[in-house]
């Protein structure tokens, strides 16, 4: 970052309920800023109807996400002088493949339809009088699950993945993500038919690879191996002769 | 704006696509070509003279080319989607297409 | 837009073109070099069952994985609307084994 | 003002564990009955359940008992916890992780030998809290948030409750009055029972860690409705909270307590370490002490050069405190400070309000058909919570909650109707910013933050909170001589500003008075002027309720139900080791 400049030039993509516009703000800057502390001051001291969202601040909730120049980012935890280019200038505008409320709010709610069409929640085989199971601490499948648990359904691969993009059934990296640490998890009951539900049309196989999703995830998660996991598993069940997944 | 294509995953995607689909819209002609041989020898002689142009020749090391990068891209998506090899993908595409490039160079080598 | 079917069946006949892709470009290389002339590609393959099922098995897996690589492709980028798609890869799929078996049929049978 | 109604027979305010437990254990209960929760942002992603780090106490290893979690819950609180309400948390505790685990997906942290790892967390006796590394909130929100998703439960995302309507003929809850905040439209949405579960959340302090859609609106509408608070006055400090510096939302946000448990110094303006000075344990005392300590060290202005304190993990080696800490140390890394390595500057900053509404241990409150769980309920953790018994609370009492609204909403014929004049009035008032001028509520609001921390904050005494109570009042006025120049009422963030303002401003008041009130020294209540903790026999608790324009505050002596102080329902020790933070 430009350490002499006073002020950050800052275009953001606007979205009033009918038209998209663009709107330029100069931006005080500080020593210790963030994306969001930058929107917030847009809002807060220069333009009040400017719309986001955030709640956490740290990184957890996963509501703060937004396009910073060109690039998916959690605004929260991304510090201005990280993406600032020598012109001291930043463009901010609304996540994409998810549908615009207004200014950098976006509809969510397909992506968590989809989260459940990937049967992306868990099917219980116990109950809560049942003892915890016993899986130990070395447990390999349960590894494999770890790596892919910490999501924060922050849509940010989704908003990468240009499959998204093009085909508006496409389950995306999230669900898939998360259909995968369930079909690693030997407590879950319903794997065969979460399997089915991620071979259909919109399923895992219309990934391309194209690892937007592995590169933006914030919390440095794996979509697409998730996913290269799910084509596997797949092929297997076609396959009886298919490479192990074990 | 479109900055989150500029990983070198994504463009190995874009060049597997394009060099697939070339590959798809070329091979109808290829064979066309081939299929002269119906019309005896002559015909298709005269066909490969054509072959002999200068452009024509480089259209054809490039094809040479993208034959090359989709098939070795190809074999990294493979090992990607279907091992269990965690090797080091944007390596990988590096060099896929390097061999690639070393691949279409031979040709145009022995083709001068 | 691609189901496991389809998907298993690019991923095979990509597997299944690897060693005769291979094959046909040390081949070509060993051909070029002189210059291609009708009369030695001819004379190689004319009236080889080896050769004739080494190019019609490649002709048939080109055109599987082909046609279906183009109808994502045409979905994703240019139309996106299966059923137009579909007709679409299934003519490429005829034009490609048709005009394929007819080029092995061409430089093998005569 | 026109409104838009919408009937549902279970409605449940807030997405946080407690709302999301009470939803899907409503649902189970009664299928049939529609089951809509309201939230004021995304549903599971808001709130501060989602934000737990270190943990969820429970009772479940060979050695330790539900007796022994509750009497460190009783001692932790100072012997003010409504004892039968911790003794519920306790005792439901293991069956709810077990429910989180079998039933609904949770996967915590394993022992190589295939057990639940149980970590040691401050001021507990046993090492019993139950965690997913250190994001275990992510883990319990996340399963909890796609079940909901997946069981045909009604959303209203990014619906603000402003107020509880209750019916005019018997006083039963009838509904809620909300605003959609995408259309800025009004909502009455009926309801046969109602659970609130809005999590409090102390964000009237200048430092800070609750999530920023927590503004303390259930319980500034719990105030307006007549209910009764208790504890108000304890609110939990947490000593080192991320100092960033003026405009930045980074400041207040927590780092975490085993940064100091694992040896971490706290060193002040002059780099030096200062806590011995203050406790034997040095850095690794209680959070409360610590947090004193801290603010002694600021207030006698050996600060850092944005008035806080350093953290400083160097020493113990930059790899190692990276490879330990590598959430914490990615997030100061991302946000631009060296954890590993270098000095963080840190502060205590508000983290958790015991007080609440009173309720019975089966979540029940003084208006008929209205349920309270979670941060929002007062009780069971006294002058101080227990790490890790945040997450618990909301949890056991959020499923309560839904198995008691669903029985009785099942049994109930028709809605209550609703009292008109109170929605008509709610609608008024909610609408007086947009009808007066514009002006800076962004300064209020700087006000207010700083007269919380300076004045009703770490160390009180009545100077200072009479000061306080003058100022929060002439913040009040001064709010509602100030509106909102954007007038505009969808996706209006000044407006909502401006409700949290009054949300916050409300509370505030009742924390100052209940402070005021309490003329000792218990866990998260420290007065200059009475620094000792009192006779623990007569304790006393303090309560809150508004009767016209004012609050009234009274004290209400602790019923020791299970056990008093000096006795111990472990029969082999009396006395507890003091608290250690490991
Ligand atoms: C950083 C941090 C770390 C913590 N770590 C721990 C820990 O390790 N262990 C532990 O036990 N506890 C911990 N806690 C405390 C714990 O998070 C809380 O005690 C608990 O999660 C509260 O749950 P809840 O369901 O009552 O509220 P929350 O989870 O806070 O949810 C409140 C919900 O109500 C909604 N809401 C608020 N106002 C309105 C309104 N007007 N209308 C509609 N909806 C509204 C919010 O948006 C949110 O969805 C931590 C807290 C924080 C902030
Ligand atoms: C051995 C040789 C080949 C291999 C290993 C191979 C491999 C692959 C693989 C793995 C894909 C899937 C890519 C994806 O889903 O993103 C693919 C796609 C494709 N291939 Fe091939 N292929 C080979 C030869 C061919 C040939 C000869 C053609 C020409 C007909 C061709 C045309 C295509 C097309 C059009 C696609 C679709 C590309 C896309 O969707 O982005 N391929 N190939
Ligand atoms: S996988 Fe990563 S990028 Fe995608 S939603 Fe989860 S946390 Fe966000
Ligand atoms: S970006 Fe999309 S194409 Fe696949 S690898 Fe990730 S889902
Ligand atoms: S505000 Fe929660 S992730 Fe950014």
């Amino acid at each position: 970052m430009n350490s002499n400049a006073k002020t950050l030039t800052v275009t953001v993509d606007r979205f009033d309920g009918d038209t998209h516009y663009q709107t330029t703000h100069e931006v005080p800057t500080r020593d210790n800023q963030t994306v969001l502390d930058v929107v917030t001051w847009i809002q807060q001291h220069d333009d009040p109807t400017l719309a986001y969202r955030f709640a956490c601040r740290v990184g957890m909730c996963g509501s703060c996400a937004m396009n910073v120049n060109g690039e998916p980012k959690w605004s929260c935890r991304t510090h201005v002088s990280k993406v600032v280019s020598g012109d001291a200038s930043l463009s901010i505008a609304p996540l994409r493949n998810m549908p615009v409320l207004r200014d950098l709010s976006v509809d969510m709610s397909e992506f968590f339809d989809k989260w459940t069409q990937a049967v992306g929640y868990f099917v219980p085989t116990k109950t809560k009088d049942d003892p915890l199971s016993e899986i130990t601490s070395d447990d390999r499948a349960r590894a494999k699950a770890n790596q892919s648990i910490e999501c924060i359904n922050c849509g940010i691969c989704y908003s990468a993945c240009d499959v998204v993009a093009a085909n508006d059934a496409y389950l995306g990296p999230a669900a898939l993500n998360r259909a995968w640490t369930l079909m690693n998890d030997e407590r879950d009951g319903a794997r065969q038919t979460r399997l089915d539900a991620v071979s259909g049309d919109a399923g895992c196989h219309n990934c391309h690879s194209q690892h937007g999703c592995s590169t933006y995830c914030p919390n440095l998660l794996a979509p697409a191996s998730s996913i290269a996991g799910l084509k596997r598993q797949t092929l297997m069940n076609l396959l009886p002769w298919g490479p192990s997944d074990d | 704006m479109m900055k989150h294509r500029s990983h070198p995953l994504w463009k190995a995607f874009l060049l597997h696509r394009i060099s697939g689909l070339a590959l798809a819209l070329f091979l109808p002609i290829h064979f066309v070509i081939l299929g002269l041989a119906l019309e005896g020898a002559s015909a298709l002689n005269t066909a490969l003279a054509f072959s002999d142009l200068p452009f024509v020749k480089a259209a054809e090391v490039g094809l040479i080319l993208l034959l090359a990068i989709h098939l070795l891209g190809g074999i990294r998506i493979l090992i990607l989607e279907l091992t269990h090899l965690s090797w080091d993908q944007q390596m990988l595409s590096r060099s896929a297409f390097g061999l690639s490039a070393i691949i279409a160079t031979i040709f145009l080598w022995s083709a001068l | 837009m691609i189901n496991a079917r389809l998907y298993l069946m690019q991923r095979l006949t990509a597997i299944a073109m690897l060693p005769l892709i291979i094959t046909h470009l040390v081949v070509m290389i060993y051909a070029i070099n002189g210059g291609l002339s009708a009369e030695e590609i001819l004379g190689r393959t004319q009236g080889s069952i080896g050769w004739a099922v080494f190019y019609g098995s490649f002709v048939l897996f080109a055109a599987i994985h082909g046609a279906i690589g183009f109808r994502t492709i045409l979905y994703e980028w240019f139309v996106p609307n299966i059923t137009v798609c579909s007709v679409a890869s299934i003519a490429l799929l005829v034009i490609l084994s048709g005009l394929g078996l007819r080029a092995v049929y061409a430089v093998t049978w005569l | 003002m026109s409104y838009q109604t919408i009937t549902t027979d279970i409605l449940i305010l807030g997405s946080g564990g407690a709302g999301l437990f009470a939803a899907l254990h409503a649902k189970k209960q009664a299928p049939d009955l529609s089951v809509t929760i309201a939230v004021k942002g995304l549903l599971g992603k808001c709130g501060c359940t989602r934000m737990v780090q270190g943990g969820y106490n429970v009772a479940l290893a060979p050695g330790d008992s539900v007796e022994r979690h509750f009497m460190d819950t009783i001692e932790g609180g100072k012997w003010l916890p409504h004892q039968e309400m911790a003794w519920t948390l306790c005792q439901t505790a293991p069956e709810r992780i077990r429910e989180l685990e079998n039933e609904l997906g949770c996967f915590f942290d394993r022992n190589p030998d295939g057990s639940v790892h149980q970590k040691a967390f401050a001021g507990q006796t046993f090492d019993r809290t139950v965690h997913k590394g250190d994001l275990t909130g992510i883990e319990i929100i996340g399963r909890l948030m796609e079940q909901v998703h997946a069981r045909g439960i009604n959303k209203l995302e990014e619906h603000r409750a402003i107020e509880l309507i209750v019916s005019s003929n018997d006083g039963r809850i009838a509904g809620v009055l909300m605003i959609d905040m995408r259309s800025g439209e009004f909502v009455l949405v009926r309801a046969k029972t109602v659970l609130m579960a809005t999590g409090g959340g102390p964000t009237m302090y200048r430092y800070h860690t609750p999530s920023g859609d927590k503004s303390m609106d259930g319980l500034a509408m719990a105030l307006r409705a007549g209910l009764t608070l208790r504890d108000m006055e304890m609110v939990q400090f947490h000593p080192t909270g991320l100092l960033g510096g003026e405009g930045t939302r980074m400041t207040g946000t927590v780092l975490e307590e085993g940064l100091r448990g694992a040896g971490g110094y706290l060193l002040n303006g002059n780099k030096e370490r200062f806590m011995f000075q203050y406790d034997d344990r040095g850095e690794r005392a209680t959070r409360d002490i610590v947090s004193r300590g801290i603010y002694e060290e600021m207030r006698s202005g050996q600060t850092s050069p944005l008035g806080g304190v350093y953290i400083s993990m160097g020493h113990l080696g930059p790899d190692m405190v990276a490879s330990k800490f590598s959430g914490m140390v990615k997030r100061c890394a991302d946000c631009g400070f060296d954890l590993a390595g270098g000095l963080v500057e840190v502060v205590p900053t508000a983290h958790y309000l015991m007080g609440g509404v009173i309720v019975t241990p089966d979540t029940r409150t003084e208006i008929p058909g209205l349920f309270v769980a979670g941060e929002d309920a007062g009780g069971a953790h006294g002058s101080n919570r227990l790490g890790g018994n945040g997450v618990a609370n909301s949890t056991v009492f959020g499923g309560i909650a839904g198995d008691q609204m669903a029985e009785e909403a099942s049994s109930i014929q028709h809605h209550a109707e609703p009292d008109q004049h109170l929605i008509d009035q709610a609608i008024e008032r909610n609408l007086n910013p947009m009808r007066l001028n514009g002006g800076s509520i962004h300064e209020i609001r700087e006000d207010l933050l700083n007269t919380m921390w300076e004045h009703v904050g770490v160390m009180r005494n009545a100077e200072a909170l009479s000061q306080g109570l003058t100022k929060i009042r002439a913040l009040r006025t001064e709010l509602y001589a100030t509106g909102i120049a954007l007038k505009a009422r969808s996706f209006n963030m000044a407006w909502h500003e401006w409700l949290n303002l009054e949300s916050l401003i409300d509370t505030s008041e009742v924390i100052c008075l209940s402070a005021l009130a309490r003329d000792n020294s218990r866990g998260a209540h420290f007065r200059e002027d009475f620094p000792e903790a009192g006779d623990l026999n007569s304790s006393f608790f303090t309560t809150a309720h508004q009767s016209r324009d004012t609050y009234v505050i009274n004290r209400r002596p602790v019923e020791f139900s299970r056990v008093k102080p000096g006795e111990s329902l472990l029969a082999s020790e009396n006395a507890l080791p003091e608290e250690v933070i490991s």
